[in-house]
């Protein structure tokens, strides 16, 4: 591993701040880098990494390839039909990225000069940041699209089943009924199925649901004894009325 | 300590303490400089600031001192303080509410409740109390229940020029992925490793 | 108004703004007085608070004028602080993003992944964490990508008077060609292919 010039395996945070510490621990000039070289450097340092079993990323991939396609335009007779002066340095494109990249870390270096001569300031709003009033944030878009994901990605809580179960519309509680019916071998108390809507709104729901089933003969309600307990049965029509184009229609309703 | 400095610094200590500064408490952190001096010190700097050219002013209150306005501007700042309009701060419910809202629009109540998992009740009225959310009809549904969107105000406070230029969940995916790549302190910046250049791994060390 | 109670007045309403005043917000307060007046009594202000007797200063940060004690207190006010500013650790690829975005704004994800060579989405995702970088609608291009830019937050975390008050590009390209193109033991491919390898400084070798 002669040609590497550190026997650190250092880390770098991207291909091209590895091409700027080859350069620099070399004391190459920028303008006239000697390619074979550094793409040998280059893969010798991705080849270590593979032995450390180091996944590498895509980024530092494709800045391979393109090291291995200068070094090779590099390689080819200059252009016959070009003018004096006109073939283009192969190097070109790269040296300019490698430039504008270093710039921007001097700027950074800046940046943070001044974050830490600021930071030794104080304002009253910087007081007044720790009290903050009633726990509220000043917000940005990012944190309502934050908010929104993280809301999306929590698991629903018992309350939260309980909810969803009372809001759904008359079509999907007449899916509801069904399920229980098929879960029960077809025969469900009433008040069990009351018992799991427990708010107004879904009861309401679950009422005219049945009032559907019943009318179209696909459920049928029976009372062994009066005041007894009244349990649902499928009826007749019970097969027909869930058939797939019903089953499809609810669907599209609970999607 | 030469007087101006000493005066600057005890300037500096009255103006970034919430509570009125005692000299006992200056003495504390000023250990070096004589009580007396303090106490001279202080004085020159009330007198200072009662200069026609200041307009806040170093007073001796509750056993301690403290900035404040002067009185004579009582007027004008508290006309300035009205015309503030101040940043936009929401609870987290109350953003959570309102994210539910920009995203799935038009939507009701029972839906922000079923995709929350809590009552968003409380939280809606804020958001229709601060312009950022206004009703949309009724849902043709059982119940007809009340429909909410976000409102012109809305764009505004967060900068959009239209609803269609709200960034989508996936533009975010990534950027958010990244994140709570990082709260794990994975880091998960790019291979071959996490951090900062000046992190070396000696692995490579034979 | 004569120009110390006008002074007097700025100082006042400065004061009491939790957020950089800016000189329109001033022109509203106190309509009677030319916008150049203001202008010379505030300019006045600033270079007042520069004395050495004075422990806060008026600034221009975020296109607003503020107060804040100056930076040569900062151990003595720290102590009387409750706690700790909330300190902004940054890593180094966030500060470049953020570099990136402070000079390229509005910038795209795909325009900062060409200069930097790594995907920037977690450092991105912690500059919209922490608010220094905000959206900036979308590119009229393919894709309508989300612009970035940096905030307000951003100037008055970095004491910048504006985004323009940056040094400019040009100096730090200066910069690098100096110290990548200036170097002695340059040895590229032109030269004898013999001589570059050799010329290698043996850096880390033990």
């Amino acid at each position: 591993m002669d040609s590497l010039p550190s026997v650190q395996l250092e880390v770098y945070e991207g291909p091209l701040d590895l091409l700027l510490d080859l350069i620099r621990k070399q004391q190459l000039n920028i303008f006239d880098i000697p390619i074979a070289r550094i793409t040998q450097q280059y893969l010798d340092y991705l080849h270590r990494l593979e032995q450390l079993n180091i996944d590498i990323a895509g980024d530092f991939i494709l800045m391979a390839a393109t090291l291995i396609q200068i070094k090779s335009k590099m390689l080819l007779p200059p252009d016959p039909l070009a003018g004096p002066g006109q073939a283009e340095d192969p190097r070109t494109d790269l040296v300019a990225r490698l430039l504008e990249h270093e710039k921007f870390k001097s700027a950074a270096q800046m940046l943070q000069q001044k974050q830490v001569l600021e930071q030794a300031t104080w304002s009253r709003p910087d007081l007044g940041a720790f009290a903050d009033e009633q726990g509220e944030l000043v917000v940005t878009l990012w944190d309502l699209v934050k908010a929104f994901r993280e809301v999306l990605e929590r698991p629903p809580g018992p309350a939260a089943l309980e909810i969803v179960r009372e809001e759904i519309t008359v079509a999907e509680m007449m899916e509801e009924v069904r399920r229980a019916l098929r879960e029960s071998q077809g025969s469900v108390p009433l008040l069990d199925l009351c018992r799991r809507y427990p708010h107004r709104r879904g009861l309401i729901a679950l009422f005219l649901a049945l009032l559907e089933l019943v009318r179209l003969e696909a459920v049928i309600a029976v009372q062994a004894e009066l005041f007894g307990p009244i349990f649902l049965r499928k009826h007749k029509l019970f097969d027909v009325v869930f058939s797939d184009d019903t089953a499809a229609q609810i669907d599209q309703q609970y999607n | 300590m030469e007087r101006d400095p000493l005066k600057a610094l005890l300037e500096a200590i009255i103006y970034v303490s919430e509570e009125p500064v005692t000299l006992d408490q200056l003495q504390k952190v000023i250990p070096d400089v004589p009580r007396e001096e303090l106490r001279a010190a202080l004085g020159e700097l009330v007198a200072a600031s009662q200069a026609p050219d200041r307009g806040i002013e170093v007073r001796q209150i509750a056993g301690g001192y403290r900035l404040s306005t002067k009185p004579e501007h009582h007027e004008a700042v508290r006309r300035f303080v009205r015309s503030q309009k101040p940043p936009l701060r929401l609870s987290l419910p109350a953003l959570e509410t309102l994210a539910i809202i920009a995203y799935k629009q038009p939507v009701t109540l029972p839906e922000i409740h079923a995709i929350r998992g809590v009552d968003p009740s409380s939280a809606l009225a804020t958001l229709l109390d601060k312009g950022l959310v206004v009703t949309a009809g009724r849902k043709q549904c059982v119940g007809r229940p009340i429909l909410y969107r976000t409102s012109k105000e809305f764009l505004i406070r967060f900068g959009l020029k239209d609803a269609s230029e709200l960034p989508t969940l996936k533009e975010f995916e990534e950027l958010a992925r990244a994140t709570l790549g990082e709260m794990e302190g994975a880091g998960g910046e790019s291979a071959p490793a996490s951090g900062s250049d000046e992190q070396a791994v000696e692995a490579g060390n034979a």
